[in-house]
């Protein structure tokens, strides 16, 4: 509201510029090695584009599991302490200490078609969620949506709940003024559990491999396909990942007014 | 219908115990001290908070019976409540906060935002509907609040200081659009107060919570004729005190009031700060209490001066002006002070 | 959708069969039009594990015995295993070999950055076979998961050299160059195939595949590719 | 406040519930695969126990780090809305859609030995940070950094600003100001960015197989040991996965009053 | 040291031009309705907002010179805001808030503690040291934000609204402490009111800031004598209008007055409401000025009945409670209205 802003305190420009180094400087080595002739050969591959169409469609409907699941969870776990929400709150950070390839392992024993719950799935439904693209999709969720849980939670718990008591009193059921009042306010921290859920569904490999496999077209995203590149050499895949990361960020910035709205 | 409650709660430091009969043909003003405990009623009222024992009810309806019995959520129970601090919704316009209350009664959106712009126009902000609440003033938010709470059409009123921060010609003409609307209504009207005029202008009756207790109600005339403490005396603007009355004379915390009328017992004396005399020497004549008293303050109003002197029995006086400028108030000191008993209303406590 | 139905056949090959396997994939479609071949690469033992979990593999390549014979375990075969190729292993310098890495005896110089597999992959257990027989106690900077990483960091210069295929020399282009190991020192990796019951493909169609891997066709993308008959 | 809390939503529970199951199930899946009697054996063998301590090491010196970067740039971020800002924001989110191999090849580009800056501080200060315990802990605050730059960051923008008004009117330099008001008014979100943080650097793997390596008590944490053991056998590595995940477990829980106070 | 400023400030829909000259001897209270535009001011004056143009300056040193120059941020200025919402850090104990500033300005744990008790005490909640904001009561809350303000030390004071949710003994007692730090003070202090009371018994001067321009500016008599709005009329109490003189009559949107003196051009009229009469016939005798209007409200207030009419000349009458029953003004209609010329003060405007 200030528009004389407050000034930053020192030292933290000069920290936020190394972080930004940190975080820009594997890229341009990324962007530097790529041999730049192949970038738009490989682009137009139709496997490279398949890849790219299939990452995108899947880590979409991995973030809307997220946010359609994860919502309803992080509301919970903002509910009155007690020893059930603490143990929920281990439970959903778990899965993150889990290197992903062991959650893919960890997916399979649950979902696989010997797993606890696949089996019956798969006897009584005749369903089966590996190396499908439903079982990539699977693969992302589980994978993103502790960090969306998370980052969400914290939102709730840094609101001011006086304003749900006003709702009330103005006669909005729970689910209204949960829709019309909470979310909007913690709407900074949703889209940062979004965002999160999103990158980290595009860019999951382990998991997504180990209980999805790999088949072109069917469950091999772009993280799969710069993963079999790699095999090649490190340029080859670094070519795919500068169209990956190219890719994401034409996404993020088509929807930045939505991602990253100016207050 | 009538809210009967009788409630025990506590909450923090405060142990709030009231019991409660308001009619629907009364409006009440809840006045008090700060921290004593007027918020934490309504909020009980409102169904935002339990009673640890006790029961509330409207009608024949049991809006809260205590814990783990029945209980009638705020959404349910159709409360118009003006926070004390507004809390207008941050990322609404002010126009759908106001559509909020229609809205959440299943208006449809057109019929909200229009009932919800008569309603901003009634407090005079209608061409403020596009606005968001962080860019009004505290003045504006606080109407924009009580046009929200109106919109809602509650069958029970419960108003958080709802004037405290209008100007004075919005005062005047919200003053009396609130009591027409307060008038009109039927059902249990609540409003928190700190200014007597606001009282007065507004309420049928006044309660006086203290420390979580009510210690007082009744009508103006009432609480001016035997203000039950301290803080009543200060709010009605009057010298009021609890003492003991033996043959005519009152003890007041070991000062002697001499009084004209003479009922032995404890005794709430009362005087108006008009029938004080001031004087710098010692005055001779026929006023029977007349008593030195260092000066506190002296504080101009409009037309008058009241000054305020401590010691043994401090008390209020208002002189004008220019009695004021010829005692030299402003330079301190001690001031001979003059009360005739005939002046000084007693009754039985 | 269960995968392999009608005319599909997936089939689960180890990474490093990847680009013959490709190949080999195209000309089978090609050959059979009617047949479609679902590719499915990973590590060898990701691949027997997930098979184990009820994967619904038509075919199985393995980069070694032992992970064949764990499917062979609890999987019903209905051809194979054969083993198709044979691979064997080679140092992998940077193009122009700037450190005059000779030979296995220059892994015991201490101005060397050497990686190899780690022991729990087939790689890796031959690589510290061969570097027993040369009679070289090699101290590697890292344990890498297998020799596509190796070769990644003797490419990048991350390290000096490394023990892997020859056919990952081959296929990672022009960053790298081999140096083969004389005979007494070599070690030879075999790579068995098998088709499943396990999948939904006709058991024809996974014949079929296997057969054609086994056959000419296939057998000349190997070579192709630096694999070795048996 | 409000001791009669407002009830959830309808379908919230449910909805929770399911989360809650999808988190669980695999977990379970994993524990029920564990050869229990080997558990006890593992978990004393002194490699796994390395690997153990090198992991939380690395992954608090790692959670530090991005600490320590990761919030002054966030606060950058939050200042008023510019085109290099919102490059900012996309460049932060863009690590995270890396699959994680690629963030370690990424990082050798940058910092390996032939790197854009790696080569320099090679030669003129001998510093080499590939196979190195500094190594490990650089890739996984790569790879934790942006969690917890954006989790901040959706707290710094939910946060009321007039609060810091009311502290630079007290005469509250703006460093004394961050640290008294600011922080503490978005703790709960640095919190969850923390644990994300955490988590996320406990479970790295990719980017540190391949920026740092894999060595013995030196770079090999304990994802790299399950991933080792899991090409032995899936079995071998949920025991360690277990372990690693009971360990974790042990630290959000010996910590629950940090992470998840009470309001 | 004065503060001489030169303020032009444009926010949302405010366009705030003001220019003020305060000196450090004297208590300014800034007056106005609601969106004015006095807040702004204040966060202008504090330097939480700049200005678009024009310049701000405390003795020698310029504060604020417009974008791109000169500014001095707010922690350097050494002011003591109180807040319109209080604005309590959350997370620290009520102890803490009051540390706060001292703790800024370098003061030891130890020292910053204990000057923030005293002045804890100073506003009579001492014993609130340990509490959380979120535990205080809205009055609790102000009064804790008045002493954070005032512990801090500064130069030049900003209240907005200090006393607005205050109770009436605290107002009491706070409002002569007050008065006292504020005569105590050497330093600019400017404090936005809406009780002329408060203003009267604080201020030195008043300034009136309506839709963000300075209408009017001096003692409460000069504002009676010649209240250059309906606001500032409101404000005091009385009836005033703006009109123009001919030859003994002013005409005041088409209402005609007749005065005792005259002066022809535009002129100021005031008249006190004790001055109206009010009839349910219509009067004979002397009054010059007698008409015919409908009442508006019917307000008791102490000892007094305000009466409003509507009309063209719409006005307010007090007369006693005893009047107003004997008049049934409390059943609406139309009642008589007379005020005597003599009365009626009139300046040049
Ligand atoms: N959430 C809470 N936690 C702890 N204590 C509380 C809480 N809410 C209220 N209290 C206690 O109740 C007391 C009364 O608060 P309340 O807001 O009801 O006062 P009030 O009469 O409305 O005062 P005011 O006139 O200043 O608004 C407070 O002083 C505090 O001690
Ligand atoms: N941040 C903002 N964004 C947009 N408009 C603003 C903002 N702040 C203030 N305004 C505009 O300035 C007007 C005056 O606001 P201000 O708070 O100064 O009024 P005020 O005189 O203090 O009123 P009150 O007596 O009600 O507190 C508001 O009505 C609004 O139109
Ligand atoms: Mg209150
Ligand atoms: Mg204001």
């Amino acid at each position: 509201m200030t528009e004389r802003s407050q000034p930053l305190p020192r030292g933290v420009r000069a920290l936020a510029g190394i972080a930004a180094v940190l975080l820009l400087l594997p890229l341009i080595g990324l962007w530097s090695r790529a041999p730049w002739s192949e970038l738009t050969a490989q682009a137009t591959q139709p496997e490279v584009l398949d890849a790219l169409w299939l990452s995108l469609g899947c880590s979409a409907a991995a973030t809307v599991c997220t946010f359609v699941l994860g919502l309803p969870l992080a509301i919970w776990m903002d509910g009155p302490p007690s020893g059930l929400r603490t143990a929920v709150r281990v439970l959903v950070t778990l899965p993150m200490v889990l290197p992903p390839v062991v959650g893919g392992v960890a997916l399979l024993f649950a979902f696989g078609r010997n797993g606890l719950v696949g089996a019956p799935l798969a006897d009584w439904f005749g369903v089966s969620l590996p190396f499908t693209e439903a079982g990539v999709v699977l693969a992302e969720a589980y994978i993103a949506l502790p960090f969306f849980v998370l980052a969400a939670e914290g939102g709730l718990r840094a609101m001011d709940r006086r304003y749900v008591d006003a709702a009330a009193t103005l006669g909005a059921s729970p689910w209204r003024t949960l829709v019309s009042v909470t979310l909007p306010m913690i709407a900074p921290s949703l889209r940062a559990g979004l965002l999160l859920a999103w990158a980290r569904a595009l860019g999951e490999f382990g998991a997504t491999i180990t209980f999805a496999g790999n088949l072109a077209g069917r469950t091999r995203t772009m993280p799969l396909e710069v993963y079999a590149a790699l095999e090649t050499s490190p340029e080859a895949a670094s070519v795919l990942s500068v169209l990956l990361v190219l890719f994401s960020g034409g996404v993020l910035f088509t929807l930045r007014h939505h991602w990253f709205p100016v207050r | 219908m009538r809210l009967r409650a009788d409630i025990e709660r506590r909450i923090g430091t405060l142990d709030l115990r009231v019991a409660l009969d308001l009619g629907p043909d009364e409006t009440v003003a809840l006045v008090g001290p700060n921290g004593a405990g007027k918020t934490t009623l309504l909020r009980v009222l409102a169904g935002l908070l339990g009673v640890d024992r006790g029961k509330v009810q409207l009608g024949d309806t049991v809006l809260d019976a205590g814990p783990g019995a029945a209980f009638v959520p705020p959404q349910e129970r159709r409360v118009g409540y003006v926070f004390q601090d507004h809390l207008l919704f941050p990322g609404m316009s002010v126009l759908d906060n106001v559509a909020f209350g229609p809205r959440s009664r299943r208006a449809t959106r057109r019929d909200a935002r229009s009932s919800a712009q008569t309603w901003l126009e009634r407090v005079g902000l209608g061409d403020l509907a596009a606005a968001r609440p962080a860019a009004l003033s505290g003045g504006q938010a606080q109407r924009i609040a009580l046009a929200r709470a109106l919109a809602a059409e509650p069958r029970m009123l419960l108003l958080d200081e709802p004037l405290a921060a209008v100007d004075a010609t919005a005062r005047t003409t919200l003053r009396r659009e609130l009591r027409e609307l307060l008038a009109a209504f039927d059902g249990v009207r609540v409003l928190v107060v700190h200014s007597i005029d606001d009282a007065l202008a507004l309420a049928d009756r006044l309660l006086v919570l203290e420390d979580g207790r009510i210690v007082q109600s009744g009508t103006l005339p009432e609480l001016v004729a035997r203000p039950a403490s301290r803080y009543v005396a200060d709010l009605v603007g009057i010298n009021g005190f609890l003492g003991h009355c033996t043959a005519g004379v009152v003890d007041v915390a070991g000062a002697k009031l001499v009084v004209a009328h003479a009922e032995d017992g404890p005794v709430h004396v009362t005087f108006h700060p008009r029938a004080v005399s001031v004087f710098r020497e010692r005055p001779s004549g026929s006023p029977r209490n007349v008593w030195s008293a260092p000066i506190v303050s002296v504080e101009p109003a409009l037309e008058r001066v009241r000054l305020q002197v401590g010691g043994p029995l401090p008390i209020v006086a208002e002189i004008t002006p220019r009695a004021a400028a010829e005692l030299r108030l402003a330079e301190g000191g001690d001031v001979w002070i003059a009360v005739k008993a005939t002046e000084i209303a007693v009754s039985t406590a | 959708p269960r995968g392999s139905a009608d005319g599909r056949v997936l089939v689960f090959a180890a990474a490093s069969l990847g680009e013959a396997f490709t190949e080999i994939a195209a000309r089978f479609e090609a050959e059979h039009p009617d047949l479609a071949v679902d590719l499915h690469l990973a590590g060898t033992s990701r691949l027997a594990f997930q098979i184990g979990e009820g994967a619904p593999a038509d075919v199985f390549a393995s980069a070694d015995a032992e992970n064949m014979d764990r499917v062979v375990g609890c999987s019903a075969v209905v051809d194979g295993p054969h083993v198709f190729a044979q691979n064997e292993l080679a140092i992998v310098v940077r193009r122009g070999n700037p450190r005059h890495v000779d030979g296995l005896a220059d892994f015991a110089r201490s101005d060397l950055r050497l990686a190899i597999c780690g022991p729990e992959v087939p790689a890796g257990r031959y690589a510290r076979e061969a570097l027993g027989r040369a009679g070289v106690e090699a101290r590697p900077v890292s344990d890498e998961p297998h020799v596509k990483a190796v070769v990644a960091k003797v490419s990048l210069g991350e390290v000096d050299a490394g023990l892997v295929y020859r056919t990952d020399v081959a296929a990672a282009g022009d960053g790298v160059e081999g140096i083969d190991l004389p005979d007494a020192q070599q070690v030879v990796a075999v790579y068995p195939i098998a088709a499943l019951g396990a999948g939904d493909a006709r058991p024809a169609a996974a014949r079929a595949f296997v057969a054609f891997v086994l056959g000419a066709e296939g057998r000349a993308v190997l070579t192709e590719r630096g694999f070795l008959l048996p």
